[in-house]
This record gives C-alpha cells, structure tokens and sequence, in this order.
C-alpha cells in the first residue's frame, strides 16, 4: 500500500468505524482521532517530500503509483504529489481536522452527519493526489455532491432551495467539465500513439489549436463555477448561508479551491494556446468577479453573506492570476488558495461560533460583543486583518506575490485589470472593518447577549490552530512559496513550447 | 568593521516585537502595572540602544571618506518572488534613519513613561502597553527598512497599530468610527503608494534601497523617455509613492482622519499622531529623495500640497475650541511646512537646504509637539475635558504643566531661542530661494500659528478661573518626568548642528543664518502671540465680536471647510447606496434570477408539454405512425442532401 | 402469378389496406375494432410477403413461411387482447377507447 | 443430424425444462404451499441461471435461423441474473393473498418472455427475430394485466396489448420491404445486398420503430408511463430492465450487422431519436409523483442515453451498452425493489408518501439513495461509470454536441433524482411509513443489487469481460 492511497484509505475506514458507532460522543471523537491522523500522516508526507526534494529528486511528480485501471479507455489509477498538491492537501488535512471541532455540538444524526463530512473530504483527498483526469473528476463529483445532503439535512434557513441550487450549478458544471476531459483524452495524442489521460503526459503534448479552442471554455468554466467565476457565483451566498458550519468551512476553504486547482492546473497548463487566445475575456470576468464581489460584501448584512461575497472577490483574484501566464503569478494564486482557505475557514468557524450564541447573522442586530467574548472577538478581529492582507498573516503574501507577477505583464489592458484587482482590497478593508465595528464594537445592542459564553474548548482548538497557521505562513512564507514556485517551473517551461 | 557594530540594532525589534507577544497573549493574566512595565523596560532598552548607535554612527563609524554611509548591518531574505524582486528583513544604518531612531525611542519612550499616570486604573491597561510595544516596533521597523516593500510592509502594520489605538476606547461609537476612517483613508492612500512600488520594481527590477538609491542607481534610467499623458512616467510612480505619504502625513486632501484619530487616549496623540508616525509621509519622501530629484513634476505636487496644506489647517487651528483638536490641526498644518520644504529642496549640498530643514523640523517637531500633547493630556486629566471654552487660569493649579507647554509653545511659534525656530527658519530659506510666494504663505502661517497656539495657551492657562466641581491638581509624577525631559529637549535641540549630520547626499555642509528672513518670522511670530493675548489674555468678548463679524469665513474655518461633509456624501450616498447596493440587488434578481429562470423555464416547457400524454390509446397510436413517417421523410431528405 | 397483374400492383393494394388499417386504428373507437384494422395491417404485411416470394424470389419458401407464421401469431395476439377486451368490459361495461385513458400525464 | 446440436440452444431448453417442471409442480400443488412454489420456481431458476454461466458451444442452428455465440451467451446470463433478481423481489407480493393461485402463472409467463427475448437475441433471421419478439411481447401483456382486481393494471395491459400489436405490424411491413428489396430474411443473405435505397430507408424506420417501441424511445415511448403506472410494480420492473435490455441488445447486435451499410442513415435516426428520448424523458419525469410512473419516464431517459453508445457504431461502443445495460439492471432493479416493497407494504406510491422515510427505514432508503445515484451517474457507484463510458463512445466518434445535450440532460435528471432523496432524507414527517420487514428473499435480492451497483462500476474485469465478447462495425 503506498503512502499516498492511505490519504484516501484512512478517511474511508473513518467511515467504516464510525458507522458501527451510533452515540454522538463516541463518533465525534473518532472522527476527530481519524482526521487527526490523516492530519499527521499529511505532515509526515510533506516531510518526506522535502526530504525528497533535497536529496535532489527532480522529478515531477513523487512517491507515484500508477495502476491501470479500465484498459479500453486506458484509465489508470495513477496518483502522485508535487509541491503544489502537497501544499493544498496539507490545507485540506488542516481545515477537515478543525472542521470537526467547529461541528462539535452536531447533536442530530450525528453520525451520519460525519459520515457525509469525512466523503467529502475523501473527495477532495483524492482529488488533489490523482495524476489521472478520469479518477480526477471521479473524485471531484464525489466531492461535490454530499453537498446536497449536508445542507439539506443539517443546513439552516431556505437549506433545500439552496442545497438544490448549489448541487445542480455545480453538477451542471461538472457536467460540461466532463465533455472537456473526454475532449482532452481524445486530443491526447494528436500525432499518433496512446490516447491518455495521464494530465502529466498531456501537458508534454500540443493539442490541436481548434481542440482546444473548442474545450478550455468548457474545461474553464467548468472549474470555474466551482471557483464561483462571476457570473456563475450565485450559488455561492445561497449555498454558504445555509450549510452548518463545518460545510461552509470545507466548502469555501477546500472544495472551492478545487476549481481554482483544476482551472490553473488542467485548462491552462494543458490547453495554454487556446487560454492565450481567451484569456482576455477571462480576465474581465474574473476582474468583475473580485471588484464586484467585494462591492457585493459592502451591502450585505448578514455575516455568511458578507463572506460569501468576499469569496468570490479572492477567488476572482486567484481565476486572475491564473490568467497571467507569469510564473510568480501562478506562485501567487497557488499560495492564494492556501490562504484564503485558511482565512475563509476561520471566518466560518467564527461566524457559526458566534451564531450557535446570538442566533442571528445579522451584524445590525449585534454589537459590543467583544466585550461579551473577547476571545472570539479578538479571533474575528485577526480573521478580519488576515483577510484584508495585512502584513503577517497569510493573505499579505499571497496577494502581493499575485500583485507582482500579474505587474509582470506590460501591456495596458492588464495594467488596468491588475489596478482594478488591487483596488479590490480597499474594498475589502471598508466591509471588513464595517461588520467588525458594528458587531463587535460599540455598546451592547441587546442584552440577552450580555450573559454569552465565550468559546468553548474545542472553540478554542478550532480558532487557535487556524490562526497559528495563517500567522505561520504570514510570517514565514519563504519555504512554502519557494516550494511551490520550484514545482511550478516544469509545467511553466512546457506552457511555453 | 561598523557592521558588526550596528547589527546589535536588530535588538530593538527582537525584543518589542516580544514585549508585545508577551503583553498581548498573556496581559490578561499579569498584573496591569506588570504587562506595562514589561513594554516600558524594553522600550527603553531600544531607546538606550538607539542612543548609543546614534552615537557611533555620528562620532565614530558613520563617516565613510567624508560622507555618512548607508550600511546594511543585518539582512536576511523573506520571501523570493525572482532573482531579483527579493522582500528581505533587515535594518538599514544612514543618517535619517539613526534620526528618526532616535525621534521615536525617545518620544515613545516618554508616552509609556507618561501612560502610567494617564492611562491609571483604564480597563484594558495591558492591552494599550501590548499596542504601544506593536506600535514601536512597527515604526522602527519601518524607519529601518532596507527596501521598499519591507517599508510597505511595517508602512501597514503601523496603519493597523494606529488603528487599535485609536479605537483604544471601543464602547465609545465615535472612537470606533474614527478608528475606521482613519485605517480605511491611509488604506486608500496606501493603494498609490503599493502601485507606486509595483511600477517602479517592474521598472528598476529591485526593491532595495541601496540599489535604488545608491550611485548607480537604475530608477531614473529604466523610465527615462517613458511617459504617460504627458507627464513623465517616472513622475506618475513618484506621485503615486507620495500618495502613500499623504495620506499617513495627512495631507490635503487625505488629512480628514486625523482630527478624530483624536478619539484615542492623549498619549496616543501624542506618540502616534503628532510625533511620530503622522511624518512617515515625510520619512518615505526623504528615503526616496534621490528618486524625487529625477521627477521634478512629483517634487512640484509635493511642494504645492505641503505649502496648501500648512495655509489650510492653521486657519482651521484658528477656530477650533477641543484643545487636542486645534493641536491635530497645528500637526498637519507643521507637516505641510516639512512636506514644503521637501518639495523646494534641491539636491546635494547647499542645494539641498531644503531636505536638511526638512529632517531638522521633523526632529524638533516630534519633540515640541509631543510635549504639547502630553501638556493637553496633563489638563484634561485635571479638569476631565477637552474644550478651552471650559478652562481658564490652570496656571495655579499646574505650575509645571504650564511652564513646559509655554516653553513648546514658544517653540512652534518660532521664537529663539527654543527648538522651533531654527528649523522653521531653515525651511523659510529655503522655500525662498525657491519661490517667493511660498516663503510669503509659510511667513503668514507662522503667524497663524504663533496666534492659534497662544489662543489656547492664554485661554486655557490665563484668563478668569471658571469653577471646577473639584480642584484641578497637578499631573502625577510619572506624567511630570515626560513633561520636564521633553520640555529640556524642546527647548536645546534647536541648537544641534543638523546639516553636519543629515544632508540629502550625506555629506556635511555649514548653513550661514539668514537674518533677513528671520527677523520678518520672528517679527509675525511676535504679532500673532500679541494678537491672542488682546483677545484672550483677559476677560473679555473681544474674539466673539471677531467672529460675528466676519461670519463666512469664521463658519467655514470652524466646520473645517466642510471636507468631511464631502467625503462623507461620496461613501455612503455615491458608494454604498450608489453603487455596493444596486449591484446587491442585481446579483440577487439579475444575475441569479437568470440562474433560477433557466430553471423556470424548464419547469414550463414541462408543464407546458404534459398534455402529449393525454393517456389516449389513439394519440399514442398516431404519435408513433406519425413520427415514423416524419424520420421516413427526414432521412429521404437527408439522403437528398 | 396472375395474368396481367404486375407485382406493384399488389403492393398498392397491400400498401392500402396498411393505411387503412392504420386509419381504423387511429380512428375507431371500439376496442374490438381497433384490434380488427390492426389485424388489417397485419394481413397487408403478409400479402406483402406472400407477392414478393411469388413475384420476386419464386425458388425460396421464406416469404410463404414468413406469411404463415404471422397469421399464427396475430391469432394469438388476438386471442390475449381479447382476453383483456372483455376484462375491460366487465369492469366498465362498455369497450369504448374512453374507458382505457384514465391514466394520463 | 444428431442431438448433440441442440446443446448449442442450451439455455432455452433448461428453461423449457424449468417450464414444464414448473407446469407439473402446479398441477400436484394446491393453494397453500405457494410460498414453496415460490421458493422451488427461484431455486429452478437460479440452477437455470447458474447453468448458464457453465462453458457452452457455439454454433448455428436451423441452417442460421438461429446463432449462438459467445456474445448472445453473455447477453442471456445478464438477462438471467436480472430475471433472478426480480424473481426473489417479486416473492414479497406474490404471497400477498390477491395472488393465491396466480403464482406459477406468474413465473411460467416471465419465464416464457425470457425465453422470446433469448430467440431475439439469438435469431439468424427476421422470421426468428419476430417469433422472439412477439414471444417476447404477449405474455407481457397477460403480465400487465395480471391483478385483474384492478382497473389500472388492465387498462394498462390492453394499452401494451393494443399498441405492441400496432407496432409489430408497422414493424412487419418494415421487415416485408426488406425482404422485397433484398430478397431474403437471411440477416447474412439481407446484409449483403443493403445499398442505401429508398425502400430500404423506409423498411428501416418501421423497422427501427416496432424496436423503438420495445425499449420505448420517443416517438414510440408513449406506452410506457401508463403501463408502468398501472403494471404491478415488479412486472413494471421487468418491462423497465428485461425487456428493453433485451431489445437493446438486438438493436445494437442488428445495426451493426443487418443494417451496417445504411450506417448513414441511422446515424441521423439515433442522432434525433437519442436528442428526443432524453429531453423528452427528462422533462417529463419532472413533474412525476407516482413513484412507478416517476421510474417509466426515467427508463425513458436512460433509453436515450444507450443510442449513445450505439450511435458510435464501433467495438467499444457496444461494450459500453452492453455495459450500461447490465448496470441499469442492477439501478432500476434496487429502486423498483424498495418501490415495490413499500407498496405492497403500505400500499403507498406516491412521492410525498416518501418524506421522512430514512427515519423509519433507514436501509432501504439507502438501498433507494444508491439506485439513484446509480441512475443519476454520480462516482462511486456503477452508473457514474456506464454514463461516462457510454459518452466516451459517442466523443470517440467526434460526437461532441450530442455528449453536450446529454450532460445537459444528466443535470435535468439529477434534479428529479434529487427530489426524492430530499423526500426521503430531507424532510421530518411526523407519520412517515413505518418500519418495514421483508421477508429473505426479497431481502437477497435487494442485497444482490446493492452489491452489483457497488461493485460493477470499482471492478474492471467485469468490463473488459464484456469487452471480450463485444464487436463493432
């Protein structure tokens, strides 16, 4: 058994014990005993790979298992890590552990509840270590579609509109994914010779010109509703608004990295004449997307919604730098994913902490909370710093890093989109510190609040690693960002050809 | 050799940025007195520090073959965007940089000196030393910077420290608005200044001082000929990078934040928004002062919004009656005086006049202003108000008080021999010999200030006793200490030979005194304290009939010419309500209304279609004949094709 | 082979009683009718083999064979759909094509 | 010639002998022990089945009237274990009192349909292909019709009754024009002289349309929903897998060979026929809320999907559906299970009887949670594989904008999927069905499904088996 089908294999045993367990207390904590060796073994990979990596293994993709699978299609079972999985799974290994704290308190069905959540994730593990597009999307439809139940069932609010919403925008995409893979596998060898669906051998090819025209906009858009690219974001408030806390935390910190992962790593790397060609009205959407989203974020009163919005604004910005066609650009939207997962997450586990105790989402009806709870409101405070790009704290990184390379371009078109991108975090700064003022500060609006309590200890657990990870990165973002833009360089050069 | 020497500065920010983790985490488990003493001590470390490098740097090693040099004791690499775009952390060793060193231990180290009597029994006393350890080390840290985007980097730290302090009292929704507005217009200003650093690091492909600043210097080269709409290219990055400037140093028209950022505790004021970081504007100029030589249009906008400036705020300082609010207004209106002097400054030796007074103004400012804050802060602690209108004839009750807030007084007003006038002298040289219109504006708004400053002075230490429910006392003597050091220094540093040491090229040279033009300060000076002390020396209602008589411009001044009015309109009629919640609604019933529509639509053609099953056997019947046929037809015309 | 007859002839003849059948299927409103115009179509089809292997293939028997299996089965298929007729009759008391389109939509 | 041949028909004549043996069973047993004669009928055809798997020999009978290759024996096991399966559901209702003394009725007529559709499957000729057919065809209708206590059911059998009748004759006519042009009903004999004529253009359609109306594709479909509505729930599942698996494999099996040279024209008739069968489906399964009808109108769907595969005319395209057909066995016959269960449980059909249904049935509504993913082509189950393999056939082949309607369709149906998973796990009822107990059988069989739509889609071998087997134009 290699190391990297573990990553899929201990999640799904987690499911299999925890479905002979029906008391609440136990399952939780063999969910959280489960995750949290998935969490370990993810650390000890990401040691091995450095270990790897210095030792002076060039090659691209590590520890790789390849296994053929449907032989008429040649499907492979083919997994493997470079810099850039290993990065996003450590993200997925840490949000899923701390998702299952910030579900603690799941009383209803809460085994199945787990069960769905662990899928997921098992979803998204897979996702990320798969070499092979079939497995690949494989993986991501079965990620994307306990969605439906974790809101449905556990969700709040208008849960069944929304769940259904976001269930078939994203299958709907999925579906036309689905086309550009086939597409891609059948362009995978236009000179002659084995069709694959290896991703690795694809991008060493050049697909025909009118292939590709004809399948990045599928395979973009694709990845890209699941990026909540404007104007394909609409599921996006809806469906974070009504999911528990734990879903919206996976949702916006992982699964919606996936479309960022695929659209950077799939569409452009293996279809980069045609993104060259399309770039340009990419751009705009994802411009519209970031400015757009933040000026949406403005107007919101209810806290998910806020965020909702902001995710869309920082997602747009990843869709942007993945338009860049600038390798530091492409550092940047990598290490942008990482932290806006992070930082999206926190906000999430905040957001349903505070919930669980007021109630209410809406920021009107709050305020002078952090007198009530300073921890959480200190928590939220530094959530709100973080995800305004202040310096020492993940997002500042990632941002300018996309801010640089995305300057790299000369031409006035991306000057101007890049300024606009930019202006984008003022935005952020103004409904950040809005919400923050009303909700936390000032004096207490409602005094049934007064008698709050403030985190509990798996609260506590669940805030105090976020922000230590986001704080560690802010402030030492040196190897991270020199791993990815290492393993980023190969799949770069190739663009090129 | 000095490198090495040097390289223990790295010290100061070690150990504040601990003294901040420390108070921070655990402040709420220490005693207050504790967590502040612990900011104090290290505070006063770096202070003790800086001293000594000043020292060296000056007396010893600075000197490299007769110019001061820009040493680079300590530097490690952050993050590496490519071989050459590198953000390293580390300390940069050059004259203005040991200045400021020096500036912000020392104001800094009295505010944390002087908190312990003001800020005595606050709820949050840990919490405030925790920001003010945050605060110095992000101003050191942005003081030393080796290159701009670590500048960039503690430039926002110092923003959100400010930020903090500002909302330091967070039940009070004024504090907290005017924390807001303060972090969100430098927020905005700093959005020029990062493009600003993104152009001009495409363009040089560097971020490090020394090579941008250095002899060799590729700024000015890699843009020449380059423009855009018809200003040189380098001038727009150069404009963009002021505006970062302006809008820390509360320029017109960034200025706006300012006077509620008085919403925070005095000290705060003290520190933050007179001394210290309020001249990072200027520091950033000065730091790039090289570069702005090449963009003599960049140079012109600065002189201009500085001269403008400094007219516009004394003439508010002149209404005003919160006393730390006419104080804010003085602070931009000295900025401006700087920012002036900047912008007329040439480059090099004697032309370089401007640069020199400039860094001078900067450094007696940071002390006599300070001192005036902590004075207001020692007044209000004693009659628990802000408004002049409720003060009068404190001079009994705090003899100290009111003899080192005369002695800064007399300092900004430019009267010799304390601090102010000598660098304001220097700056009126050079504005000029630079343009004479300038030097007539700044001689005009030196008597300005030298009216408005005694304005306050008279009605708040003169004047009749007004009865106060219990008798003012005299500040504590932790408050009294800051008091008397900064008044000392307020009143001798004017005489430190400054262009000997900070000069724009490094090199020494000696300035002459002008009597010419200090005779004609001094004389308006003169006239402005003669000025406030007919109105409001004794009782009287002279200053009211003043107002009354010239209603508009008395309006206009006392509700600041209605600038917040104005930006208040743009946020929220133009932005939030013109443009954040129309696109709410269209996301809401356009962009997802199109979502659920395509639903709609299929849900109809559905409905609409139901009636094909109608369950008839017949209709079956002719659906399968018919539709047998119609493919019969098709194919033939297919086939026909 | 009958004198003067040519094979499209017959095929038009059987081609019409197709239509017809079809027609009375579409159209009649009697149950037990409708079956009779299917077994019209039937009958069509098997002229239709019967003429071909007369007219077209005389040496080979497949036609004639064809032709007499499908009356076999028409029989039979007219034996079950009249075993469901009369059901139908007993329970709604009349074989008119209304009664069998409750279930619709 | 001597005996020995007829084994090459083995599998029809074991289910000859279950037949008779069944015949002779009934005639000694009296109303009682039916739970016996239902547990004897199973066993037979379980022996039947596992029969079936045993090595058997190729060769042609009848001077090719009938033909048995490797292939057809393949197509008849995936028919036998579906025929099993449904066989063990169906126990539940057949011991329900309204049953006494139909019983053996019951299996002697599915069996004897079984044995048309081998006929099909294996015919050399029309006149075997027909024979099989209306073998196929008219016990069917007496299946239909079986609870004569019911108005529903015997409307809905004199529908099938009536329209199968209407559309063999059209087929007939197709077949008697193909004779007339090419001279024989040989299919070896007819596919050499096929040139595409217009006589033989139209012979096609009819042709194609009494195929057409067997796995009831739009125009042809319209049957369907009304007799699955009114068809006792485990006879509708039959119509739903059996039989339109069975005529799919001898469209595939036929338009490859018979009609290979008109691949011109079919192309264009799957083409609009694939477009119309799932829209048409899709749009109408939307609205559903008797569950049976609900399942008619996506079989309907499904249908459509398997023109895909055909459509590709090559190796894989047959493999992926002969591949799709034996994973929609497993699906349909997982959700028609629980459907049936419930109903003769509860006597509830409908879609709201369904809310809150998890509460009270965990199990089944998970056994239903997986069908219709299964159905819906959602990983990790069986169906998420046919779907994917049915649309690389058809993009194999540069049918990019059909795969594109497709997809569109999967999302369509998706949605009608979805809403009974959100009756069943979604929605609180305060008096939800109550627990439910079935008996072994029904249990095993539902158990059998549930493994095959787990199992089918993870484990290779079982498509390349099929693959094997499988050849293309």
């Amino acid at each position: 058994m290699d190391r990297l089908s573990l990553l899929v294999l201990v999640p799904a045993l987690t499911m299999v014990i925890i479905a002979m367990f029906k008391d609440p207390k136990k399952v939780r904590l063999i969910a959280a005993v489960g995750m949290g060796v998935q969490l370990i073994q993810i650390l000890f990979l990401l040691f091995a790979f450095f270990a790897e990596r210095n030792a002076g293994n060039t090659s691209e993709m590590l520890f790789v298992t390849d296994v053929v699978w449907y032989q008429s299609l040649n499907i492979h079972y083919a997994v493997g890590i470079d810099g850039i999985s290993v990065a996003m799974l450590l993200l997925t290994g840490i949000i899923v552990f701390v998702g299952v704290f910030a579900s603690w308190e799941i009383e209803d069905r809460t085994q199945e509840f787990f069960i769905t959540l662990i899928l997921l994730a098992t979803g998204v593990f897979g996702f990320f270590i798969s070499l092979d597009l079939f497995t690949l999307f494989m993986f991501y439809e079965l990620a994307v579609i306990p969605m439906y139940l974790l809101i449905g069932i556990w969700g709040s609010g208008p849960k069944e509109y929304s769940a259904m919403k976001l269930t078939l925008m994203l299958m709907g995409a999925s579906a036309l994914l689905l086309v550009g893979i086939l597409g891609i596998y059948f362009n995978s060898a236009p000179d002659g010779g084995q069709l694959t669906f290896n991703f690795i051998e694809i991008s060493k090819v050049n697909m025909p010109m009118e292939a590709q025209m004809f399948f990045f906009p599928l395979t973009f858009i694709g990845f890209g509703v699941l990026a909540a690219m404007y104007p394909f974001h609409t599921w996006s408030p809806d469906g974070h608004a009504s999911a528990p806390t734990a879903v919206s935390m996976l949702h916006a910190g992982v699964l919606m990295k996936l479309g960022g992962y695929g659209a950077l790593r799939i569409a452009i790397m293996l279809m980069p004449d045609a993104a060259h060609e399309m770039a340009w009205f990419f751009i705009i959407l994802a411009v519209i997307g970031s400015v757009y989203g933040a000026l949406g974020a403005v107007a919101q009163k209810d806290l998910k919604y806020i965020n909702a919005y902001s995710s869309v604004s920082h997602l747009g910005l990843i869709l942007f730098a993945a338009l860049m066609f600038n390798q530091v650009a492409y550092e940047g939207a990598v290490l942008q994913m990482i932290s806006h997962g992070l930082i999206t997450a926190l906000f999430f586990a905040l957001i349903g902490m505070i919930y669980s105790r007021t109630h209410t989402r809406n920021i009107d009806e709050m305020g002078g909370l952090m007198k009530v709870m300073p921890v959480l409101g200190v928590a939220y405070m530094v959530a709100g710093f973080a995800s305004l790009g202040l310096p020492g704290f993940s997002a500042f990184v990632a941002e300018m890093t996309i801010f640089v390379g995305s300057f790299q371009n000369t031409d006035l078109f991306t000057r101007v989109a890049t300024v606009l991108v930019v202006s984008s975090i003022v935005i952020t700064a103004v409904y950040i510190l809005r919400a923050a003022g009303i909700m936390l500060y000032g004096p207490i609006k409602n005094k049934k609040f007064e008698m709050l309590p403030d985190a509990r200890w798996y609260d506590k657990v669940a805030v105090f690693i976020l922000i230590g990870v986001i704080t560690g990165i802010g402030m030492f973002p040196g190897w991270l960002s020199n791993m990815i833009f290492t393993d980023l360089t190969p799949m770069f050069e190739r663009m090129g050809n | 050799m000095q490198t090495e020497l040097f390289s223990n500065t790295v010290w100061i920010l070690v150990v504040l940025f601990f003294a901040f983790a420390i108070v921070g985490l655990f402040g709420n488990r220490l005693k207050p007195m504790l967590s502040g003493a612990i900011s104090t001590v290290a505070i006063l470390f770096s202070a003790v520090i800086s001293y000594t490098t000043a020292y060296f740097y000056f007396f010893q090693d600075g000197m490299i073959n007769g110019k001061y040099a820009m040493l680079i004791p300590f530097q490690h690499e952050w993050l590496k965007f490519s071989d050459t775009l590198v953000i390293n952390m580390g300390i940069m060793i050059d004259p203005i940089s040991v200045m400021m060193l020096v500036v912000v231990t020392t104001v800094s180290a009295m505010v944390h000196i002087y908190s312990f009597g003001y800020m005595k029994g606050e709820i949050g006393f840990e919490r405030y030393y925790a920001f003010l350890s945050l605060f110095s080390f992000s101003m050191l840290g942005l003081v030393m910077s080796t290159n701009l985007f670590q500048m960039y980097i503690f430039w926002e730290l110092v923003g959100v420290s400010s930020y903090l302090l500002i909302g330091f009292y967070y039940k009070k929704p004024s504090a907290v608005n005017a924390s807001k507005k303060a972090f969100i217009v430098t927020r905005f200003a700093d959005l020029g200044f990062l493009v600003g650093i993104l152009l001009l690091s495409f363009y040089t492909r560097t971020f490090d001082f020394t090579t941008l600043l250095g002899p060799d210097s590729t700024a000015i080269s890699s843009m020449a000929g380059l423009s855009f709409m018809g200003v040189s290219t380098i001038s727009w990055v150069m404009i963009l990078i002021f505006m970062g400037g302006a809008g820390k140093s509360a320029m017109f028209p960034l200025h706006i934040w300012l006077p509620d950022a008085m919403e925070g505790p005095t000290p705060v004021s003290a520190l933050i928004h007179a001394a210290t970081m309020v001249v990072a504007g200027v520091y950033l100029v000065a730091r790039l002062f090289s570069i702005y030589i090449g963009a003599p249009e960049a140079l012109a906008v600065i002189a201009f919004i500085g001269a403008f400036t400094s007219l516009f705020a004394a003439i508010i300082a002149v209404t005003q009656t919160d006393i730390k609010r006419v104080l804010a207004f003085s602070t931009i209106s000295q900025i401006g005086y700087m920012m002036l002097a900047l912008g007329v400054s040439g480059y090099g030796g004697e032309e370089g006049l401007g640069f020199m007074a400039s860094m001078f103004h900067l450094f007696t400012h940071a002390m006599f202003k300070a001192l005036l804050f902590l004075g207001a802060g020692a007044v209000i602690h004693a009659v628990h108000s802000n408004y002049m209108t409720e003060m009068g004839g404190l001079r009994k009750y705090l003899p100290i008080t009111h003899i080192t807030f005369l002695i800064a007084a007399l300092a900004i007003s430019g009267i010799p021999p304390f601090a102010g006038f000598f660098s304001k002298d220097e700056i009126l040289v050079a504005a000029w010999a630079n343009n004479p219109l300038y030097f007539w504006t700044e001689w005009f708004v030196a008597g300005l200030t030298a009216f408005y400053m005694f304005r306050l002075y008279f009605s708040v230490f003169w004047g009749e006793n007004r009865n106060y429910e219990k008798k003012p006392h005299e500040a504590p003597v932790s408050m009294l200490i800051a008091l008397v050091y900064l008044g000392i220094a307020s009143a001798v540093v004017g005489f430190i030979p400054f262009s000997q040491f900070v000069t724009s090229d490094g090199i020494p040279f000696d300035i002459h005194f002008h009597w010419n033009i200090a005779l004609p300060s001094i004389g308006i000076a003169l006239v402005g304290i003669g000025i406030a002390a007919w109105m409001y020396l004794k009782p009287g209602n002279v200053a009211d009939k003043m107002a009354t008589s010239m209603p508009g411009v008395y309006k206009l001044s006392l509700n600041k010419f209605y600038i917040d009015e104005i930006y208040l309109w743009i946020t929220h009629k133009i932005i939030f309500k013109g443009i954040a919640a129309p696109i709410a609604w269209f996301d809401r019933h356009v962009v997802d209304g199109s979502m659920n529509g395509i639903a709609w639509v299929t849900q109809q053609v559905s409905g609409r279609t139901k009636k094909l099953q109608s369950g008839q056997l017949q209709q079956y019947g002719y659906a399968m004949v018919l539709g047998a046929v119609a493919f019969v037809l098709l194919l033939l015309y297919w086939g026909a094709r | 082979m009958i004198e003067g007859i040519g094979v499209f002839d017959v095929l038009v003849v059987s081609t019409a009683m197709f239509f017809i059948g079809i027609y009375g299927f579409l159209v009649r409103k009697n149950l037990i009718t409708i079956l009779m115009s299917i077994e019209l179509v039937l009958n069509s089809v098997n002229i239709n083999f019967v003429v071909f292997n007369k007219y077209l293939y005389p040496d080979l028997l497949q036609g004639y064979m064809f032709a007499l299996f499908a009356i076999g089965i028409a029989a039979a298929e007219a034996a079950v759909a009249i075993a469901i007729i009369l059901n139908v009759f007993r329970k709604m008391k009349g074989i008119d094509v209304e009664h069998v389109d409750t279930m619709k939509y | 010639m001597e005996l020995s041949k007829f084994l090459i028909m083995r599998s029809e004549l074991s289910l000859l002998v279950v037949i008779l043996l069944l015949l002779i069973v009934e005639i000694f047993s009296s109303k009682r022990d039916q739970a016996a004669l239902i547990n004897l009928a199973t066993g037979f055809f379980l022996l039947h089945t596992i029969l079936g798997f045993m090595p058997g020999v190729e060769g042609v009978l009848f001077g090719g009237m009938y033909q048995h290759t490797a292939l057809t024996e393949m197509m008849k096991n995936i028919l036998n274990v579906g025929v099993l399966i449904l066989l063990m559901q169906s126990s539940g209702w057949l011991k329900m009192d309204s049953n006494i003394g139909k019983v053996s009725e019951y299996f002697m007529l599915t069996m004897s349909t079984l044995m048309g559709m081998y006929f099909m499957i294996s015919a050399g000729d029309f006149l075997m292909m027909y024979l099989g057919l209306e073998l196929a065809t008219i016990p069917l209708a007496a299946l239909v019709a079986y609870n004569l206590k019911e108005m529903k059911s015997i409307e809905a059998g004199a529908k099938f009754i009536l329209l199968a009748a209407l559309s063999s004759g059209i087929m007939l006519f197709g077949i008697s024009l193909i004779y007339g042009s090419s001279g024989s009903v040989i299919y070896t004999e007819v596919m050499g002289n096929m040139n595409m004529n217009t006589l033989q253009i139209v012979a096609m359609v009819f042709f194609l349309a009494g195929l057409g109306f067997k796995i009831s594709l739009v125009p042809f479909h319209f049957w369907t929903a009304d007799v699955y509505e009114g068809a006792p729930a485990n006879v509708a599942a039959y119509l739903s897998v059996i039989s339109k698996g069975a005529s799919a494999f001898v469209l595939v099996t036929l338009l490859f060979t018979v009609f290979k040279d008109l691949f011109a024209a079919w192309e264009v008739l799957l083409y609009a026929m694939a477009v119309l069968t799932m829209t048409v489906g899709n749009l109408f399964a939307l609205r559903q809320q008797n569950m049976q009808r609900f399942l008619a109108f996506s079989s309907i769907a499904q249908a459509g999907f398997i023109l895909l595969g055909i459509i590709s005319g090559t190796h894989y395209g047959m493999t992926t559906v002969i591949y799709f057909v034996l994973v929609y066995v497993f699906s349909n016959l997982g959700a028609f299970g629980v459907i049936s269960i419930v109903q003769n449980a509860t006597g509830k059909f409908r879609m709201d009887d369904y809310s809150g249904f998890y509460q009270t049935n965990p199990r089944l509504s998970l056994v239903m949670l997986l069908s219709l993913f299964s159905l819906a082509g959602i990983p990790p189950v069986a169906g998420f594989f046919g779907k994917f393999f049915l649309f690389a056939a058809a993009a194999e082949q540069g049918y990019y904008w059909l795969v594109i309607i497709a997809v569109l369709n999967t999302i369509i149906s998706l949605y009608y999927y979805l809403r009974v998973v959100k009756r069943m796990f979604l929605e609180r009822s305060d008096k939800p069905i109550a627990l439910i107990n079935s008996d072994f059988l029904t249990k095993t069989s539902i158990a059998l499904s549930v493994v095959g739509i787990l199992v089918v889609g993870v484990l290779s071998q079982v498509f390349d088996w099929i693959s094997l087997y499988s050849w293309g134009m």
